[in-house]
């Protein structure tokens, strides 16, 4: 429990850290690369909560293919890469405050809503008692009970790709 | 015949869809169709009335009283001259069913209803006619055909109705023709405003009628049926009061459409249309449908204004203001057309006085022999304006000495004025006289007194009227000339019924056709006044009238001679202040015009709009502003709180903004998203505290 | 573990998002900032999924990212047309909509 | 024929569907395709109607009929439920009818921007809405159809509007939204109080069990939504406005169609589903109606604009519709719903001929037109013959709205309070003077004297082919409703004696 509990500090930290870097950082590359980190540490977080394949997926997706296309998009719009022109606009004061304020209002009401609920993912021997995460446990749900809007994703995959398409293209 | 009267509407419908669609391409323009069509309705509706007659005598020799006595026991039947109970003919079909109430469509033959069919297809038949001359070269011929077949149709409906809404009906289908028909030369600003008065002033009344049918509907347990309504009236159903309102709503409805004080004035305006249409529908028909539905459902204003205990009610005594407004009235007009619509007014104002006077035989027969005379003036009228004084009506300015070119016309016109004056033994004497008689015997010796003094007035404007037109010297510019065959031929004819349609009823020699064959015997009043010949009342009003006819002969004739009353107007205050009233019409049209209509259109319409625009919407607009306002402020003031020296952004961005209107419609998506974001939370932190 | 350390880290990476969205005036950026806000949520579902011992959560989690690639594809597409007809990738230059 | 009784009303719903899929679906040069394509759906659509007219039971016109009822959201136990009953079928075929001649009008009229397909499309969309809206049985598909409508006319008045068309889009957009929003948190409450979305199981359920306070409150809810769509007075005012903005088109199906969707939504839910609390509401609805109809005809009076002053006579009218919803009465009821066919019919014959008009004189302005009789005497005449037909002339369709409604409010419902309602009729009576004269005025205007000058010389084309196409049938209908009212009262008394029973079964 301790062990995993440390874990979850020093990801959540990362995270945060690399998180604020997103938001912050005058260069668009790097923040590119700040939400490596970001996506890195929330996939640690599923395995620490047991679901591996979900962590697995979003190595692969995020990491391996939103990042790409963000990349693609920097070079595309050549966006400034050093600080030429302000990344930010004018309302930064204000969105700080109106997120600061959304983040005390979410915190509180989760102390609240949840206080001290425990997550149980292994027994006292460190046996793995959820499999709700594993793959297979997965493919049952995915393939009996949500089957309809799983073919309805794959549509809309296929719309938005036939849209980015359109929309991208020079005519 | 009598099961199948509603043929005698039909024909002229079918004529006026004809005419309508092919009129035009017809060698004659529609009038064939039209004439041929009321032709046709006119012999039916002889047919009709023989049949009816047939009737009457077979009820009266069959029965010798006893068996059909019986029959009619319970259906508040009067036993007429020996007892005879003549059932109206009924026929009907179902026409809607709501609410649990059948409304059935359908025919009510009795006198009443001959009677007035024979008059409206005579009258329309001899119009039309006399419009082939008189309209010839009109440029809306055709249409003006159609319009008369409506006309005609509708009023046959009204007259045939067999219930009450039926009757609303037709009553105004007839306001819609006498609009089309009164504004039939529309490019003139005048016209129109005639026709549109006509017909919202009549319409007004309307208000009255419907209402007046909608309190009898309730009144005689649901039933739009005219025999259940007077039978119900008569049985007081529902408590006296009922009958009361409704009957006063009723008489409004007279008033509007009967020309009756205070609702008379659009009626001399409606002269603004052809005069065959002046005759037809201001004089003979249209008007007299007030004065019809007072005698339809008399049963309902006989309880309602208890006339059988006599005295004063309000119908009795509308018609007798309105007997003396309308004649004083033609005393100062120069327009014939008006005097006569004046006349008509006042004449009008007899038979609704009769109506309230219990006098059902004297009102009805007054109809009867009103529209002969009466169209035969308008008529005679026309016919001086077509071929003696080329289409004015001015009396002083173009006419005059006309009986030397038109003797025709002269002759007619002279029969008409005197049937009209009530000089024995034309048909207005005997119609009048029964009116007075009645009332005078009736407890409601006022009125005789009214009905008198109308007389005199008549006779005297008349006599004004036929010394202007066709005595003296042509004052006109143009070639008089008698009148087409076309034109002549419907005058004789009308001159002969006003010779003759007093018989009718001629009390004096025991002739009363219309106590046995017009009068109903079932579901009318059992008490109605019976009413014995006044030979002393009757021969007072012929010397009232014919004295009237000496003075008004001796002052505008003699007018060179008698010096002392030459002028008198104009010298008099007294009497200068009365002319100058008269001919301002009492200035009611004033407070019609200026000050009511006037005042809605204008002032009252302007401020609701107003109301409209600036109050209700300005409400809505006002707090979409107020919002608009508050969110700027909140936002205004925030933003400096917060940003005031730690970002110059919006100061900036505000004078790009042109004004401090525009900041919260950046049209920026952030600016938006920001302001989303910061409501989410507040209403999450709201939701908290108080969820 | 108590649920509430990945439900406050959670809210904690969305409305670091929520600032980024608001505060950032290149549009690459605000998808970014997009995508950290869709990760907590994904953050939340998944921890519920073990809170409460059912295997929704994760399918939705699965579902939310495939929509989020598909949102960053169109998203990406949109800016690249901004930046096609306004010669910046900044959204603040977007206001045709100004009132 | 029983393959045809199932399907019969999802085809009425959704055959619009497939031709707006098919005409989205066209190149946009194929603008001759896409009117061909659009005139053929609306007339497969009228051929159903006309085929349910066949089908449909006379005898037992008061029960519902062509029943489909198919589980559909079951969380909320939400159903596919639609019906028809001699109430919702003349509403019915009069959508769909009026959609065809809107069509058929549409063939050379398409207002700026051009734009044909996708105009025709939210004309289809519209009748989807609008035939979804009168056979809904459940309260949640009822909410759809009602909002579908929306959506097109906003688009119809701020793509294809009038000058000031921006404007008068969003404040119809809003104002209706918000009253919707207010029916919806209604259909809601009944959803969470009665356990129920079906509008016969509420119906036969009453509102007896529920507190005083609470049914008042739903009712005032419904009554929101409801009253802004009819429009009641005070929330009548962005009637004229997106009447004046919209193209015509728009404006005949707005106040054919869109403006019965709240009268119905009175009849077919709020009254019978709340009798209690319709009855503590009625005498304020009918206060509400008569202030309409004589403050809509004060105003008309004040206008120059032909069609804000048509715009406006829709308010006094739809006054007499709700009065007689309001005395709850049978008659009451017979006569609003006959007056919401001849409103639609005449107002919307009124709109075509107010398009006409700006069609060729490219103005609405009173003040510049006149001598319409003699420069287009056809249209003179049809536009003399709607304004007698709305003015409620005997022997037109108009009569048969205004006269029973008046007559039923001498005799409120058992329980109401009968010197009002008596007040209210003489009001109501008077009404009709004042809408005498501000037709008839304008009429004046428009039609009689001689043309003005600017365009004495002008070219000026009488009816054409397609209008006559486009008017005839409208014109008929309002003769034959007039001349033989059955046509509709046979279908709607069985409804509508049965919704006055259910309120005057709980009365007291």
């Amino acid at each position: 429990m301790i062990i995993q509990n440390i874990f979850f500090w020093v990801l959540a930290l990362a995270m945060v850290g690399a998180a604020i870097g997103v938001v912050r950082s005058q260069n668009v590359v790097h923040a590119a690369l700040y939400l490596v980190v970001v996506m890195a540490g929330a996939a640690a977080q599923f395995i620490l909560l047991g679901a591996e394949f979900v962590a697995w997926v979003q190595v692969i997706i995020y990491i391996g293919a939103v990042i790409i296309l963000f990349l693609f998009g920097i070079m595309l719009t050549r966006a400034p890469m050093r600080g030429e022109t302000s990344l930010d606009n004018d309302q930064r004061f204000p969105a700080a405050i109106v997120s600061l304020f959304l983040a005390g209002v979410l915190g509180t009401l989760l102390v609240q809503a949840f206080g001290k609920k425990e997550v149980v993912i292994s027994g006292a021997k460190g046996e793995q008692l959820l499999h709700v995460g594993k793959a297979a446990t997965l493919a049952d749900s995915i393939f009996t009970t949500y089957v309809v809007p799983f073919e309805i994703v794959s549509l809309l995959l296929l719309a938005a790709l036939v849209g980015a398409v359109v929309m991208a293209r020079r005519d | 015949m009598l099961e199948y009267a509603w043929i005698i509407p039909a024909i002229p419908v079918l004529s006026f869809v004809v005419i309508l669609f092919f009129g035009k391409k017809m060698p004659k323009g529609g009038s064939e169709i039209g004439i041929f069509a009321v032709g046709t309705s006119f012999m039916l509706a002889c047919i009709t009335a023989v049949q009816w007659f047939q009737r009457v005598e077979n009820a009266s020799g069959k029965s010798g009283g006893a068996a059909l006595s019986a029959f009619g026991k319970g259906l508040f039947a009067r036993a007429g001259e020996g007892g005879v109970i003549v059932q109206p003919v009924v026929s009907t079909v179902r026409w809607f069913q709501m609410g649990g109430v059948t409304v059935s469509i359908g025919t009510r033959i009795d006198g009443l209803a001959v009677m007035m069919l024979f008059v409206v297809t005579l009258i329309s038949l001899l119009v039309h006619i006399y419009s082939t001359a008189y309209l010839h070269d009109d440029v809306r011929f055709t249409y003006y055909y159609a319009a008369l077949s409506l006309f005609t149709a509708s009023m046959l409906t009204l007259v045939v109705a067999s219930n009450t809404l039926q009757l609303l009906v037709g009553w105004e289908l007839v306001g819609l023709c006498s609009f089309m028909l009164i504004g039939h030369w529309w490019e003139e600003q005048a016209n129109t405003n005639a026709a549109l008065k006509a017909f919202l002033t009549t319409r007004t009344g309307d208000v009255g009628l419907m209402i007046g049918v909608i309190i009898t509907f309730f009144a005689a347990n649901q039933s739009f049926d005219i025999g259940k309504v007077n039978a119900s009236a008569l049985a007081g159903l529902n408590g006296h009061t009922i009958w009361l309102v409704g009957a006063s709503c009723l008489l409004i409805g007279i008033i509007g459409k009967s020309g009756q004080f205070p609702l008379h004035t659009w009626l001399p305006d409606a002269m603004a249309g052809p005069t065959p249409v002046s005759a037809l529908i201001h004089a003979a028909t249209m008007v007299v449908a007030g004065v019809y539905l007072g005698a339809r459902v008399y049963g309902v204003f006989w309880q309602g204004f208890s006339i059988h205990s006599g005295g004063l009610n309000a119908m009795a005594i509308v018609g007798g203001i309105t007997i003396l407004i309308g004649a004083a009235l033609a005393f100062v007009q120069d327009d014939i057309k008006k005097v006569l619509a004046y006349s008509t007014i006042s004449q009008l104002g007899y038979m609704v006085m009769a109506l309230g006077v219990g006098s059902w035989v004297g009102a009805v027969f007054h109809l009867f022999t009103h529209a002969f005379f009466k169209a035969l003036l308008f008529l005679g009228a026309g016919s001086v304006a077509h071929s003696g004084s080329h289409h004015s009506f001015d009396m002083k300015k173009d006419m005059g000495g006309l009986r030397k070119y038109m003797p025709v016309t002269f002759i007619t016109f002279m029969i008409g004025s005197i049937a009209l004056a009530g000089i024995f033994p034309l048909a207005g004497f005997w119609s009048k006289d029964e009116i007075l008689a009645t009332a005078g015997q009736n407890g409601f010796e006022l009125f005789t007194v009214v009905g008198l003094i109308g007389a005199l007035m008549t006779a005297a404007y008349m006599t004004r009227c036929v010394y202007l037109t066709f005595f003296g010297e042509y004052r006109g510019h143009h070639h008089p000339k008698e009148s087409p065959k076309a034109i002549t031929i419907p005058l004789i004819v009308l001159a002969g019924f006003s010779v003759i349609a007093g018989f009718a009823n001629a009390s004096l020699f025991d002739i009363e056709k219309f106590k046995q064959y017009i009068e109903p015997t079932v579901a009318f009043p059992k008490n109605i006044f019976g009413v014995d010949f006044d030979i002393g009342l009757a021969a007072l009003s012929v010397g009232i009238a014919l004295t009237a006819i000496g003075i008004a002969a001796a002052f505008w004739i003699e007018r060179k001679e008698l010096k002392g009353l030459k002028g008198l107007t104009e010298r008099s205050s007294v009497l200068k202040a009365g002319h100058t009233f008269l001919v301002n019409k009492y200035y009611l049209d004033y407070l019609y015009t200026d000050v009511i209509v006037g005042g809605i259109k204008g002032p009252i319409a302007r401020a609701s709009y107003w109301v409209n625009m600036n109050i209700i919407d300005g409400v809505i607009n006002g707090v979409g502003k107020g919002a608009t306002v508050i969110g700027r402020v909140v936002y205004r003031d925030i933003d400096q709180l917060v940003v005031d020296g730690a970002v110059n952004g919006i100061a900036r961005e505000t004078d790009q903004a042109g004004g401090l209107l525009r900041p919260l419609q950046s049209g920026r998506v952030q600016r938006y998203a920001l302001m989303l974001f910061a409501a989410v939370g507040l209403i999450a932190l709201a939701l908290a505290i108080f969820g | 573990m108590i649920l509430n350390q990945f439900l406050i880290l959670a809210a904690i990476l969305f409305c670091i998002g929520v600032y980024g969205v608001l505060a950032r005036r290149n549009g690459v950026l605000v998808l970014m900032s997009v995508e950290l806000m869709l990760n907590a949520v994904n953050i939340n579902l998944i921890a519920f999924s073990a809170y409460l011992r059912s295997s929704a959560g994760d399918v939705f989690a699965l579902f939310v990212i495939t929509i989020a690639a598909a949102e960053v594809g169109v998203g990406l597409a949109i800016v690249l047309l901004i930046y096609r007809n306004l010669h910046s990738p900044d959204l603040d230059r977007v206001e045709q909509l100004k009132g | 024929m029983n393959w045809f009784d199932d399907w019969a009303l999802t085809l009425a719903i959704f055959l619009p569907a497939l031709g707006l899929g098919i005409v989205l679906m066209l190149p946009k040069a194929e603008e001759q395709l896409a009117k061909v394509v659009a005139l053929g759906t609306s007339l497969v659509t009228l051929a159903v109607g006309i085929g349910i007219l066949a089908e449909f039971d006379y005898g037992k016109a008061g029960r519902l009929q062509f029943n489909v009822d198919e589980p559909w959201i079951k969380v909320i136990n939400a159903h596919y439920h639609l019906g028809l009953d001699g109430i919702s079928l003349p509403m019915l075929i009069l959508s769909m009818f009026i959609t065809v001649l809107c069509i058929i009008y549409s063939w050379n009229h398409f207002p700026e921007p051009h734009n044909v397909k996708g105009f025709l499309a939210l004309i289809l969309l519209l009748e989807v809405g609008m035939n979804g809206t009168f056979l809904a049985e459940d309260l949640i598909l009822f909410f759809i159809f009602f909002e579908i409508v929306l959506l097109p006319m906003f688009f119809m008045i701020g793509v294809w509007g009038g000058p000031n068309r921006e404007y008068a889009s969003i404040k119809f957009f809003l104002f209706t939204l918000f009253g919707s929003a207010l029916m919806l948190l209604g259909f809601l409450a009944l959803f969470f109080l009665q356990g129920s979305f079906q509008i016969p199981t509420l119906a036969a359920l009453g509102d007896g069990n529920l507190a005083e306070t609470t049914r008042l409150l739903i009712f005032g809810g419904l009554f929101l939504g409801f009253a802004i769509k009819v429009p009641m007075f005070p929330f009548h005012t962005w009637l004229p406005d997106a009447h004046t903005e919209a193209p015509t088109v728009g404006s005949v199906l707005l106040a054919a169609i869109l403006l019965k969707l709240g009268t119905y939504g009175f009849i077919r839910i709020a009254i019978p589903i709340l009798p209690h609390a319709a009855r503590i509401w009625a005498p304020w609805i009918g206060l509400l109606a008569v202030i309409g109809i004589i403050y809509g005809a004060f105003c008309c009076l004040a206008q120059t604009d032909m069609k804000r002053l048509i715009a406006f006579s829709s308010v006094s009218h739809m006054g007499f519709v709700m009065l007689g919803i309001a005395t709850l009465t049978s008659f009451g009821i017979n006569a609003a719903i006959f007056g919401m066919v001849a409103h639609g019919l005449i107002t919307g014959m009124l709109f075509f001929i107010g398009g006409s008009v700006q069609h060729t004189f490219g103005t609405r302005e009173m003040g510049r037109l006149g001598g319409l009789l003699k420069q287009a005497p056809k249209m003179g005449w049809i536009l003399g013959f709607c304004a007698m037909a709305s003015l409620g002339l005997p022997g037109l369709a108009g009569f048969w709205g205004e006269f029973p409604a008046v007559l039923s409010a001498y005799q409120p419902s058992h329980g109401l309070s009968t010197d009002a309602f008596r007040t209210f009729m003489v009001i109501a009576a008077v009404g009709t003077v004042l809408a005498a004269g501000y037709l008839l005025w304008m009429y004046q205007r428009v039609a009689f004297g001689e043309p003005k000058p600017e365009f004495a010389n002008a070219h000026i084309h009488d009816v054409t082919t397609v209008e006559w196409i486009a008017w005839t049938p409208i014109l008929l209908m309002i003769v034959a409703l007039g001349v033989y009212p059955d046509i509709i009262f046979s279908l709607t008394n069985d409804g509508a004696t049965h919704i006055a029973n259910l309120v005057k079964a709980v009365g007291g």
